[in-house]
């Protein structure tokens, strides 16, 4: 097992991976900006060195000086946590390179599944469905109309190299599909310096489930069952919840049986999560893996009792799984809300400052993960979650009762933040009937432009 | 003082601007909406942030949220000093090779290309410059100790 | 002091915004917006954060970790008065029946055995003696409103 | 279903009753010392009376203010919580002829089990084994060796009337009976006015094993297992954990079916706790009944998943319980450290005062029941307790690893707390091997006399 661990992240993610290191009797070195020298992360890692200025740039996205930090500090592996360098295939190889494991997956198999058309094709090698589309890039657009006819109008029009909604159009009709394709190919081109695009059947209002599994180098992969994150705004994430409200119990099974072939196939190890959309009629389409640890893992841990971190740390040190399938017992039901650092008023306007006073949420059921404290700073140059408020009880209907009441308890002083967002959502009717799907937030309280 | 009173002067004078600007500065404004007729001006500083970021967590000797790289030397709390700090994380080395005489010692005399020490990091050894003209003062860290970003390593007294 | 009421000067004039924001400083104001016509002044100012503080404490007429049973009565935070202050949790009656004439009003002279007013808990009648000589001059609490322990009842200008 | 309920009580409990109510949909009122308006429990009530100043004696213990706090919030029940006036008989019966319903057992059944001869009969009479000893009173000085004959040496003198050790001798021979048992007799009639003492066999360092029970109107009565609550200082339960980790299953079972014979026999109602002493030989005998819910539920909520205080009120408004025995399952291990304001290098003197910083424990596994926040000034006129500190993992190891994570990551500024203290115990070898019992930290931590 490792001695030693540095975590190439800051904020509650870096406080989640010391508390793994922690309780395993690992030594932890945090790395942090000039901003963060106040950050609970470095009061709390065994060690910590500061990388560089503010701006991610000059800090937590800096190999070189990470690399020098995992020197000096004499570390085994590096836990990237998600976002900065988590999903950085180059980053992940210079780390091995260097000596320290990197804990996720392979080079290989991160840099396989980060291409769409990569991960489209293996998915469909590995007998998971996927939204039916065209199969690899747009070569003119005769071959557009063709494969458009074939798939079924409408049609949605996305860039290879894409990402954020960036070069995405949809084409109700044929007569949208040759201006659709060609500013989709403009955007692409300007935003990732890539014009491909790619054609596939477009599901107008999806749910998101994706499902968490973990696999060690000694051929075990394992699923601990799915998450629906299906409440996002803008396509970030605000509410996620497992198991699955809505799925029907074959369907639960057959996504989670999926998404380990899909794994299993990948030739992965570690944790990943394979994400699909499933249109009104269950029916699931891959949509990519996410080759790290998600900000969501929380309500996957609350119903099987598995620690996912521990459980990355222990694969990433050549350990096998230390569970079988038939040992994971999904219990109870658990929801995550994402605290950020915004003004939900004035269209989530980020709203960095200082936290003067702070009441945690506490009781039954209540896990919060958090780098905040009162008379904590917010600095306005990384994302804007503040924390992340999760709940775990026997049912879902308890579940939003137990999450009602935390909302209702937190109390952050001096900044603003989308607790008071998140209590609307969790009594919308669509919300607690299970109807919603990811255009749920926009139809329901976004205003419509 | 002010200009800017002109009942005058244009929208466009950059002077006024300039003294809104420091005002909202000064004061911590986020927004400055003025309107006469069909003339407007209206501010709006970005973050509410600048005034955050500030407070308590920096060294006082590095400016706070410089995104280039910041200078090697900075202001230092104590009059007439600066200090020069590390740019990057590695091991302290005040000497070329363990037999050598140290780069520099208190009472050297440095100018800004003066090598004053090496930071080795991932087996390369890079040079650190003064980056400033003056008298080593104080070397404030042990040789082949880590270091990292920002951490003061020697005190100068600056050339007046 | 201020000259920037002048109905003549300029939206623009910036001596007058800092006069502005030196007085939003001072009061802690958020925002000013002024409107004139076509004519319009709007400051924002960033951080609210001092109006935070504030709301937890106590109310002034009682001190905080007091242990030993607070008199009825107790200094008040306006000079020369004292308030009359609950002594049980219940409800509070100005009249001793529905038609009858309230025991006290503003102007009304008291001493300690005045009875002020009737606190109703678990269907006793309790009669509250003013335990201070002075005038009524503030009824501070409507009849039959639900009032607990150490609840202001009357403000009373003391004998001198 | 009751619509209003108020909480005769501070602290960390009246939060907890609190937030049962907030997620049931009942409004909640709180009373309050001019010493805790700035309580949690005040800000998170929907109404909140102040009952009178500072010391209890003037506040949380005047039935008259809380009754008519309850008549002018017009509530339907009242929550004693623990301690202040939960196990007052009296009280409990005020509150009952004054109109509003009593959250726990009948006055009938909480003044029978407060009687410990009276308790001791019932135990017999239900099959519930007592520790050896006098049947009723010692009626003189010959009777006492005749007995002490049958009980065998070493014999427990202890007071009727008694608690805290007070009126209670060890006789470790004959020699020593006689004089023993008119110290304790003078010390009872001193502390007590009744002098009427009892004898039992000595049993030197038990272990002490609590089982939850609850019981509704219906007749059902169910237990939820047990705990151990053997680390002790002076008789103050320090550190409680569920289940308990050193009592055979078989064993196991036989005292929780006790625990229910028990509750069953006395015609209780709502939750109480049957208290046991476990000898080195694993059997058990009991004590007490504790007829309120207790410090250390939470335990008993991370491997049951049940909702004491829900189950409290709801049983309390006349529902059947919402689960049967075989129902209740046990699910991985909890361990709750008391975390006091107190100075366990100064003999546990109290510290309290104002917490200039908080930072509250987080993570998976963690749960913070506590009132305090950063800026509270922890009064002190009341108990020295400012939250429970409870994790739940899936073995007692991880719990243990968790645990001692938590303490260490928990900073609490301004005041001088037991988490040290904690962390101690918890890596002594005779806790982690679970060989401890009710001496432990007299024998392992305290400076002998």
């Amino acid at each position: 097992m490792f001695q030693k661990i540095l975590i190439a992240n800051r904020g509650e993610i870096a406080l989640r991976v010391i508390r793994a290191c922690r309780e395993m009797g690992i030594q932890s070195v945090a790395v942090y900006s000039q901003a963060d020298v106040d950050s609970m992360h470095v009061r709390l890692a065994d060690e910590a060195y500061c990388v560089g200025t503010a701006k991610s740039i000059d800090s937590y996205l800096k190999y070189d000086q990470i690399i020098a930090a995992a020197e000096v500090g004499n570390v085994d592996a590096i836990h990237p946590g998600y976002g900065f360098l988590a999903e950085n295939a180059h980053f992940n190889d210079v780390c091995r390179e260097s000596g320290f494991e990197f804990i996720g997956p392979s080079p290989q198999a991160m840099e396989k599944l980060g291409d769409k058309n990569t991960a489209r094709s293996m998915a469909l090698e590995n007998n998971v469905p996927v939204v039916p589309g065209s199969d690899g890039l747009i070569e003119n657009d005769s071959t557009a109309v063709e494969i458009a006819r074939e798939i079924g109008y409408p049609v949605l029009i996305k860039a290879t190299a894409g990402g954020g909604g960036k070069g995405m159009r949809v084409a109700e009709t044929e007569d949208d599909l040759i201006p659709a394709l060609s500013q989709a190919r403009n955007e692409a081109q300007a935003a990732f310096g890539n014009g491909g695009v790619y054609l596939e059947r477009y599901i107008g209002a999806p749910r998101h489930v994706e499902v968490q599994v973990i696999a060690d180098s000694h051929g075990n992969v394992v699923h601990l069952y799915e998450r629906d994150c299906s409440v996002q705004r803008r396509h970030q994430k605000l509410i996620e919840e497992a198991p699955s409200p809505s799925l029907p119990p074959e369907r639960r099974m057959e996504i989670c049986e999926a998404a380990v072939r899909m794994i299993r196939g990948a030739d992965y190890t570690n944790a990943g999560t394979v994400e699909f959309i499933v249109d009104a009629s269950d029916n699931f389409y891959f949509i990519e893996v996410n080759a790290r640890i998600q900000v969501e893992h929380p309500v996957t841990e609350m119903i099987t009792g598995v620690d996912l971190i521990k459980s990355q740390i222990r694969v990433a040190a050549g350990e096998p799984l230390p569970f079988k399938q038939e040992d994971i017992k999904c219990i109870g039901h658990a929801i995550e809300c994402r605290i950020n650092a915004e003004n939900p008023e004035k269209n989530f306007m980020p709203s960095p400052g200082r936290i003067d006073s702070l009441f945690v949420p506490g009781g039954l059921g209540v896990r919060f993960d958090s780098h905040v404290y009162g008379g904590y700073t917010v600095p306005p140059y990384y994302d804007s979650m503040i924390g992340k408020l999760i709940v775990h009880r026997p049912t879902r209907e308890q579940a939003i009762a137990t999450m009602r009441r935390a909302l209702g308890e937190m109390r952050v002083e001096g900044i603003t933040t989308t607790a008071s967002f998140h209590d609307r959502v969790l009594q919308h009717p669509e919300f607690v009937q299970a109807r919603h799907d990811t255009k749920f937030v926009e139809r329901a309280f976004l205003p419509q432009k | 003082m002010s200009k800017g009173g002109k009942p005058d002067s244009s929208v466009f004078d950059v002077e006024r601007i300039r003294e809104i600007v420091q005002l909202m500065e000064q004061h911590d404004l986020v927004e400055v909406d003025l309107q006469e007729g069909d003339d407007k001006i209206k501010l709006n500083r970005g973050a509410t942030t600048a005034a955050f970021a500030a407070p308590q967590q920096l060294p006082p000797q590095v400016p706070a949220a410089q995104s280039p790289p910041p200078p090697t030397t900075a202001e230092s709390d104590v009059e007439g000093t600066v200090t020069i700090n590390c740019p990057m994380i590695g091991t302290f080395y005040l000497k070329p090779n363990p037999k050598a005489e140290p780069f520099v010692q208190v009472g050297s005399v440095i100018n800004p290309n003066t090598v004053v020490c090496i930071v080795e990091a991932m087996k390369v050894f890079n040079e650190i410059p003064a980056e400033c003209s003056g008298t080593i003062i104080e070397v404030l860290v042990d040789d082949q100790q880590p270091v990292d970003f920002g951490k003061p390593l020697f005190r100068v007294k600056v050339n007046a």
